[in-house]
């Protein structure tokens, strides 16, 4: 012990906080900008950060994200260059750093190798939307040989049989899915939360950070009474889409207002 | 159920995915054991279907390649005009049993879609078909055939427009209406169960094939042919016969402008391993896995990978598979059409080229089947633009 | 042989041609009785046609208009797609026993000439498809067709640029190359021996209809339903059940936008007896017998004339002829592919038009069979234009 | 006896003589301008008149004459227009008149109303190109009652048997279809002529007369010796193609070419 993703929950937790954890897509629009944000993210007080590596086919995203996967490679951004961006913040900060992205890129790299590079930089965990609870074990083994923790994700739709099976075997938190569908900003959030937060507090004392869907402060407020973390992805994406190299202060302000 | 074939295949989708696909392999290993289910699709593969398809012996063409004798089968000359209604029947009649009323779909030459959105017509079911922008242009003709039907037909622009995107479009829609609705996958592609179960429900074709010709020639041909896309026609015909070793088990892979250029879809000659669409399988990737743009005239071939069970025939040596090009597919397309006024769809089109060239590396005691996937309707304008001839202003 | 149904048939042609009927009317008597050449056409049926074409009881048509029973023969699961090949066969079949090299047609849809050019291609013939200037445009697809099959088309502008100019110019070429070739009419029309001959050919029809009605429902049909263009496919599925006479025969004619308006195809509504093309029988023409202009969307049934044994059966009351307009036909294609999943034809939708109308006041113990002589690939770009829609923006 | 047109044979023959027999589309462009073809073609010296009622498909005409016909048709000339001016030249000139026309417009006509007509304006004989010699009977009958003559065509086709049959049943003439086609002029006739007359000359006395393709001078010429009349169409139809209502003259010119 202790990966920093658990230190940090366990810090949180402790100060009775909920955890802020920010999502960009490295590269987008090119590498040098991807810093510039996430230490506006850092400045601004982020407790977790979710990099994602951009791919050809990002299938569980949503339009935003998607966009934002497809101007990274039109900026040529590879894994590589990913892991120099995170060796990059990790000289300069201690946050936990997540990279999320599709098995493909894992298994190309080769497994090992891929997790070996992770250690070298400073990358603490792994989201990886395709790749379920069923498949996870042969990446598992090898990211824990180097203090990796893979996030589980869990869904509305995900069955008590199954939820009890992918419960007993996650680390570091719970990635809950807060709506059906792929990633981005949603007005309303049909599923009845609660429920969905109690399902899984009987079964787990982890920490449950919510994701898919969050946008702004209200709707962060509306949910802050139960979970112990939540996961903003798109409505940050959204603005580095509209304001470019011009990103960093404007997602440094964005990240204050949900601070405030 | 195994869910792989070797390390090929496996179940690589979002969690929100993953309860619905056990819904689906629970049903289908239920349903496929189950005496009324069995007899009714049966039935549809008769009545609605029109099968069993013709075994045709090719004498023009035998006769003027001088030598293994040519049987094609007619899948040309089911319902809708390929094999794609096989598999559609067997999946629908499944989430019809599961009490689904909601059907998505992608589609790639359009003959996929326009099956699904056939039956979900007779089936009365709500069917959305999701098509690649670029295909929706090239063909048009089905476009409008499934908006006929009743289907919502989606032009997918994200990505380059073709297939594997409609695929990825397909897959989050699907994530959005999980609860009722069935994705009902158009080759031996994708996540277990669908490599399997789209295999079952194709197989009938080989199963036919061997009946018709043992009765034709009193034994077992010495080849088989089929182009490959995600692979389910190939599958369809090799399956009966994968334990007869001594049949030779072909695929054949678009190779576009030629496997030397950028622009092919020829994933077992020059793709790596790789997990993407649900399975782990060949695909055509970068190094760092990320999946190449692909290119070939047919839409229903332009596909960066490869059903897994093909990738694993091909990793044991069982079958082989070759590439061949947009030109050659078109020479074949002409051939075929004046040689035995059979035009075939231009997937097709990929193997009977290779025949052409096998057939007469072999002997004349020797038979050759051929799989006539789809028939060439769909083909004709795209064909004619390829060869310069501008229709519109016919 | 009779060249005569009652007062109609006959064979009004130029002297140029009259020995070149009477050669076929020769042959046509000599290998129509010879074992080896029906032994010959059966087989050519099978393998080449796809026959037998199965009748399909439409279920959902059944059940949403509450009446009599409606079963489907699939002609438009044959080889090509229609009707068309059977008779396209058996003359090519003739042509070659007769030693001809050049095959000539005329084509209104273009399925004729697709299932020539076709059959052409197999036998190796030399074929030259005359096609109406506007039929080459609604029919785009076909003209396609053929040319890939090898065959020459040639757009005929003269007159009013449709069927009964094709025909018109197809005999002027075929009294210039009269004596190496073989005239293959596309519908039981023109001068004898063609009414017959194409009849004998497309009788199978009704044949097969006739065994596997016995065979489903052990007893015969209180209605046949056919659209009549020339009158082949009607006559196909008539011909068997003219003896039967409890069983209504019901051929149904293009009334375009209404047998009021001008623009109508409806002979035997609107026609009267005249001589053209060959045969006495019903025209639309006017006072002094000048061939009117006639309109139908469907190119198939955008003819002035009905074959002459279609005039006899009406004369005498044993077989009704009723009109189906555009848009009604245009409601029942749409209604067929939505309710049953099969895109008819847009000249079979006319007869599909009527069996809705008949089936709702026919009682639930009563039984129609309609003949969806085509399928509908062809059509959809000319419905959708109908429709509004413009499939090119798309 | 004697219908004209076996008068004007007999007197013909009687002087050495071969029949010229000029065709035009009656109404082609107008019946006014036909009328005045006709009377620079009689005062040229043909010898025997041949009329073409227009109809909407004439499918036994190559293009020149088919496009007379649309032009007559679109002059909105009728087959009682076509009476009419046969009967105004009828009252100025006795030479015989020959109508062609399909079988359409007598049926239509009514066959017996059809025939009165053509007694009463002066017509002397018909030429019916879809009404073989196996189909003509039926009019035949109705045409004898008026003492019109229905002239049959015989071409290089016709076979031995049937060429007896329709030669022992024929009457005025016969006209010998020169080559294979329809009609329209021809660079070069490829039929052997010469034995064709001669086949035709072994079975009867009647005169022949050669049509389909003429179209000059040294063409008729050079087949003059055998045949007793020739028939000259196309060639004339095309000057009223060319010239419209000012072909009169230019007929009249290519008339008297023909007998110079
Ligand atoms: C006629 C035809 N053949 C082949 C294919 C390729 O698919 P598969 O490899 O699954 O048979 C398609 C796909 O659209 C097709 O339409
Ligand atoms: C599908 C189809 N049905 C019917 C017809 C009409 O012809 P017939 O009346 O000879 O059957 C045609 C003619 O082209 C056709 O293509």
């Amino acid at each position: 012990m202790h990966n920093r993703i658990e230190k940090k929950f366990k810090e949180l937790k402790d100060n009775n906080q909920k955890a802020l954890i920010t999502f960009l897509t490295a590269g987008d629009p090119d590498i040098d900008t991807s810093y510039d944000v996430v230490e506006q993210m850092i400045n601004n007080g982020i407790d977790i950060l979710e990099i994602g590596i951009p791919f050809s086919d990002p299938l569980a995203e949503g339009p935003t994200i998607e966009k934002a996967s497809y101007r990274a490679l039109a900026s040529h951004t590879t894994t590589d260059d990913v892991f120099s961006l995170v060796k990059r913040i990790r000289e300069n900060y201690d946050l936990p750093i997540i990279l999320m992205l599709y098995v493909n890129l894992i298994y190309k790299y080769g497994i090992e190798n891929f997790m070996k590079k992770c250690s070298e930089v400073g990358v603490d965990g792994l989201i990886v939307p395709d790749l379920p609870f069923e498949e996870v074990e042969e990446v598992k083994e090898l990211a824990h040989d180097v203090n990796l923790l893979i996030i589980n994700l869990v869904a509305p739709t995900t069955k008590s049989v199954r939820l009890k099976k992918i419960i007993n075997k996650s680390e570091g938190f719970i990635y809950c899915v807060s709506s059906l569908g792929v990633t981005g900003e949603r007005k309303n959030i049909t599923t009845n939360l609660s429920d969905f937060y109690d399902r899984l507090r009987t079964e787990t004392d982890l920490p449950l950070a919510l994701g898919f869907g969050l946008s702004n402060k209200e709707q962060i407020d509306r949910l802050k009474g139960n979970w112990d973390g939540y996961i903003v992805g798109s409505a940050i994406v959204n603005i580095i889409a509209l304001y470019g190299k011009e990103a960093p202060t404007h997602v440094g302000n964005f990240i204050k207002s949900l601070k405030d | 159920m195994d869910k792989r074939f070797g390390e090929f295949g496996g179940q690589y989708v979002p969690e929100t995915l993953m309860e619905a696909l056990i819904e689906i392999e629970e049903a289908f290993n239920k349903y496929s054991r189950d005496s009324i289910f069995v007899k009714e699709l049966a039935e549809l593969f008769d009545t609605v279907a029109n099968r069993p398809s013709k075994l045709y012996y090719a004498s023009e063409m035998t006769k003027d390649l001088g030598g293994a004798k040519i049987y094609l089968k007619r899948e040309d000359l089911n319902h809708t005009g390929s094999h794609k209604i096989n598999n559609v029947l067997g999946q629908m009649l499944l989430a019809k049993k599961m009490g689904k009323k909601k059907i998505i779909c992608e589609t790639g030459a359009g003959q996929h879609g326009v099956a699904t959105a056939t039956i979900a017509a007779l089936f009365k079911m709500e069917c959305h078909v999701f098509m690649g922008k670029e295909d929706v242009e090239r063909q048009a003709l089905n476009v409008f055939r499934m908006e006929l039907l009743g289907a919502k037909v989606t032009s997918v622009d994200s990505g380059t427009g073709t297939l594997k995107d409609a695929v990825n479009e397909a897959f989050r829609q699907w994530t959005r209406e999980i609860e009722d609705t069935y994705y009902l996958m158009g080759s031996v592609v994708g996540p277990h169960p669908y490599p399997i179960m789209v295999r079952e429900f194709q197989k009938i074709i080989g199963e036919e094939v061997r009946a018709q010709i043992e009765k034709i020639e009193g034994r077992l041909p010495d080849a088989i042919v089929a182009c490959v896309g995600g692979g389910s026609n190939a599958i369809g015909i090799f399956h009966d016969f994968v334990d007869d070793k001594k049949i030779r088990l072909i695929g054949i892979e678009a190779a576009g402008d030629g496997i030397d250029t950028e622009f092919h879809a020829a994933t077992i000659s020059k793709g790596s391993t790789g997990i993407f669409h649900g399975m782990k399988s060949k695909f055509l990737q970068d190094e760092y896995g990320k999946i190449m743009p692909v290119y070939s005239m047919s839409a229903g071939l332009d596909y960066p990978g490869i059903g897994p069970e093909h990738a694993y025939l091909s990793s044991i040596g069982r079958a082989e598979y070759y590439p061949v090009n947009d030109r050659e597919a078109v020479e074949a397309f002409e051939y075929l059409s004046k040689m035995e006024g059979i035009i075939p769809a231009i997937e097709s089109a990929h193997a009977i080229y290779y025949t052409m060239k096998l057939a007469r590396e072999m002997g004349k005691d020797k038979i050759i089947v051929v799989n006539l996937s789809g028939r060439g309707d769909k083909d004709v304008y795209q064909v004619a633009r390829y060869k310069g001839v501008d229709l519109d202003a016919q």
